[in-house]
């Protein structure tokens, strides 16, 4: 099946023109970059910064608004964005005392980040980052540095995003940047490989009738491939290996946030199927639930798996993840 | 043999074409080791260079490979973006030249390699670019050194990034996305590599054809 | 790609539990049907209750909440809710003064909701109906009554909702309800069928590499068949005969509120550069757009394809649709 | 031949049966007309009646009708859940009786076909379940009018119903899902009628079997 859009290399220009068509939060276009800001939360500090590829939507433009980020920068289709628009989306969000960035753990948005930090810094604008490291699946937890983002990147934004509205330091908002993305934890499971848009042919190789526990939203290597399951078998299991993973690091599962993400290929019905598996499981380990959310927030286009992403929240990061906010991706009302 | 600086931005120009030519192919390398993107992302990088080259009035030789590194800096995203912008604008910290001769250029890649490292914390060996460019300009700065011709000299520099590109098969990724297909991507081809090597060749065929 | 479901005649129910799971919108069961109600709308003098097949998902438990339906039944994958179930949940809502059942226009609708509705009548409790009629391909404006409901039924049971959240009388209710209804209309466009959970074959023949535009939620005969077309060249066409269905009911479209809605199987970076061009040709039609949204509203399992749809606006329906409101489905902040 | 409560239950649950094995069948016709889910929605309310008959004590033949109508009602959804949960309610508006005779069971069939017309508005020729149900009962009526043995009254309205299902196939569909099909569905046979004819057709073999 092919997609509607007929030219991939103008796919993210032109999902960008849909951003700015949506009336529920209005956005603005930073110079002639895919990139938006939402200009309106003066009482801010801080400003927050995301970006990465597109392909991810409802990220990473989706995810700017009140209460969210101030500014999104996406790049083409599964390539970061360029150091240029993510300065220039740094200029364009005025920050009050500084700039945290986050972006999800990956070598081309680290390279595509790092060269505007630089050029940033010789501006002397203030400037930090988080990179998100959800994905337990990309590397070992005495690993960290090397996981990836994934899904996780909403709660960790979102976290980052509710203390930056307390008006916070940077400082601040970082300590908390660091605490909610240690905190958070994704496991996903791919059963489809993304078409690509322009050939509609596969974009990597995962064999009809097999799934892969851990496959990337680029299809980056899993953990476990496997024939068939039902997510009635396979949610068990994954949600062991995030309790397990909790656990090695020292940070028992106990009070959860949980989103339950779908990416792309994947009917909202199996999403609620999970989210029930998801909460039966919970309940019988006597985690208890704060949050439980169900949609498509981070996709890998029309890729067919979902993802679990887990916070463990205390006192301090629960009430940042209940925060009101309002985007196109995440919206809590 | 010396070029000047229109003669320089013709050649970079006609080596530029002939990466994003193999578009493709680059495409296809990408797919079976990372997200199948490398030759659409090159080509839009060596297209926005071309057009910019097209437009601007280069005042140096420097000027040419530093705005075909700032183009692709600015078009490309990904990792390769910053990898590939990164050393084009190597030229950028070296002595100003209305000229460019086989010194000049081998000071250009060798800086550019310089800033290149920094950046790509990849070394020879772990499948990525580096395992073209660093032979390569390798290559260029021993025969500048022996002070060979810039025709003979760029000869060995693509043969060396040709060899460098080559040797990426069996090699086990350990950067990019490539890292985490592990022995799933071992057989493959490192397409940055072989951007590398397709620029080179493109500029030893140009540079003989003047 | 099978679905993760393992057994599709526990879908729906196991897909209840997964919306019972969700936090932010608190539903309460009603008995043991696959049905739900959002207590909390005291302030009613009229209950709205909805319904429809599973495999539509968010719908159409996923509309019930504050500002929305009160009550919501599903039935089996693309099966109607059976009348029992219906007269539970008309029963557990509690109306002051009545109930207005809202679903979509199908055979198998029409017939329980008509014995749920005769059940109650026979117990004495007000009860009136509205059945969306949104599609314009399923039949030519002059049978308006043979229309089927899809996407639609989001912005007729949002405007209803409101209309009853302002206190209003069954009859008013009923008559906005007639009003929206009548002013929003709906086409889409199929590029895949959908996939049968169980077999895992597609469960209607659209051979690959053709679309059909205005291909009903189960695989109804469209108006249109043909190759591929990239939405480029298919939502100027779309909207032409939207327009033109406008004009021939006397209802010019001048002011519009727009949902572009995802089928299932179509990526949300496609359906915003849909949402674009829509957009696009709007202004060139000199059509204000007071609201735009973009999102799966009403799927068709995985069916690829979308649908845009389109409500003309007045002075007493816009503040309708733009009232608060907030389920799983549907969100106004 | 007059059956007890006990024999119809058996009988009735017999033909049930019937009707839920050929699910896979019915799909199949429901997937070239309608949504594909006839079969299995008519075995869910197959085995719900099934179920109920199982557990339930019917204090007449009119009960057995009544339960396995009411259990499919709640239990199938659907179009075709109301429409076999009406036929079978007609029972309900009959004079209570113990047994089960041809002149019973033809009263029956007779009041639900009555209410069955009124929520279907599909006539005979309009390919739905119609087809196979109005002439099934029409010669139930006929033979019960003429004092046939149940067993040879039974054969003919089973055979009327296979007849009628069979004529589904080359009929525009007027009705249901299968209406918006228009000429890319008549060539399909309609999957309610079949259904009657299953149902029929297993009530003939129950009776005959006692
Ligand atoms: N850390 C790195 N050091 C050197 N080269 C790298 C590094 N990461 C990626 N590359 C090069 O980039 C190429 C991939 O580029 P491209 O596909 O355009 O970007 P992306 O990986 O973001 O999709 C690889 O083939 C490799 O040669
Ligand atoms: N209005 C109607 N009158 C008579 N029979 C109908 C009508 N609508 C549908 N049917 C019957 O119902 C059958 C389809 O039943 P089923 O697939 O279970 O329900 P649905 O159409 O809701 O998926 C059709 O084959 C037809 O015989
Ligand atoms: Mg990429
Ligand atoms: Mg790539
Ligand atoms: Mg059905
Ligand atoms: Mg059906």
């Amino acid at each position: 099946m092919k997609s509607f859009i007929h030219d991939q290399e103008a796919a993210a220009e032109e999902a960008l023109a849909g951003i700015l068509s949506l009336t529920d939060v209005p956005l603005h276009r930073v110079g002639s970059h895919t990139a938006v800001v939402y200009p309106e939360n003066r009482h801010r500090k801080v400003k927050v910064v995301v970006g990465g590829g597109s392909g991810h939507e409802p990220l990473f433009l989706g995810i700017v608004g009140p209460g969210l980020a101030d500014g999104g920068v996406a790049g083409q289709v599964f390539a970061a964005p360029n150091p240029e628009a993510i300065f220039d989306t740094m200029q364009e969000v005025q920050p009050a005392e500084g700039i945290l960035l986050v972006y999800g753990n990956y070598s081309g948005d680290v390279l595509n980040f790092g060269v505007a930090i630089d050029d940033a810094k010789a501006k002397g604008i203030q400037v930090a980052e988080i990179r998100v490291q959800d994905d337990i699946a990309s590397a070992p937890s005495s690993q960290r540095e090397d996981r990836r983002g994934t899904a996780g990147d909403i709660f960790v934004i979102k976290a980052i995003s509710a203390a930056a509205d307390r008006g916070l330091s940077l400082q601040e908002v970082v300590r908390i940047g660091e605490k909610i993305n240690f905190h958070t934890r994704s496991l996903g499971v791919a059963s489809r490989a993304a078409t690509a848009m322009d050939s509609g042919e596969p974009m990597f190789d995962l064999p009809d009738g097999e799934i892969e526990v851990g496959m990337g939203l680029h299809g980056e290597m899993g953990v476990r491939r496997s024939g068939y399951e039902p997510s009635e078998l396979l949610v068990p299991r994954m949600m062991g290996m995030l309790l397990a993973d909790f656990k090695e690091t020292e940070l028992p599962l106990t009070r959860a946030a949980v989103m339950i993400n779908g990416l792309g290929g994947t009917t909202v019905i199996e999403l609620l199927v999970i989210a029930g598996q998801v909460r039966r499981f919970l309940d019988a380990h006597s985690v208890a639930v704060v949050h439980q959310t169900v949609g498509q927030f981070a996709t890998s286009l029309d890729m067919a798996g979902f993802s679990i992403s887990i916070s463990q929240v205390d006192d301090e990061l629960e009430p940042l993840l209940e925060a009101k906010c309002r985007s196109f991706c995440y919206t809590k009302p | 043999m010396k070029l000047d600086v229109e003669q320089t931005r013709a050649v970079v120009t006609q080596a530029l074409k002939q990466v994003a030519a193999q578009r493709d192919r680059l495409n296809e390398l990408d797919r079976g080791l990372g997200d199948g993107d490398h030759g659409t992302t090159i080509a839009r990088g060596a297209n926005a260079a071309i057009a910019l080259l097209g437009t601007a009035a280069p005042a140096s030789v420097n000027e040419v490979f530093t705005s075909i590194g700032g183009a692709m800096m600015k078009s490309m995203g990904g990792a390769s973006g910053v990898l590939f912008g990164t050393f084009f604008q190597g030229a950028k910290a070296c002595p100003t030249s209305p000229v460019l001769d086989v010194g000049t250029l081998a000071g250009f890649f060798e800086k550019g390699v310089e800033s290149l490292k920094q950046k790509s914390k990849a070394v020879v060996g772990d499948k990525t670019m580096m395992d073209a460019v660093v032979p390569a300009v390798e290559a260029m700065a021993q025969g500048a050194a022996n002070s060979q011709p810039l025709e003979a000299v760029l000869q060995q520099a693509a043969e060396a990034a040709e060899k460098g590109a080559q040797s990426t098969k069996g090699m086990l990724p350990r950067f990019g996305r490539a890292r985490t297909l592990g022995e799933r991507a071992a057989a493959a081809q490192d397409p940055g590599a072989t951007s590398v090597s397709l620029f080179l060749q493109g500029l030893c065929e140009g540079v003989r054809g003047l």
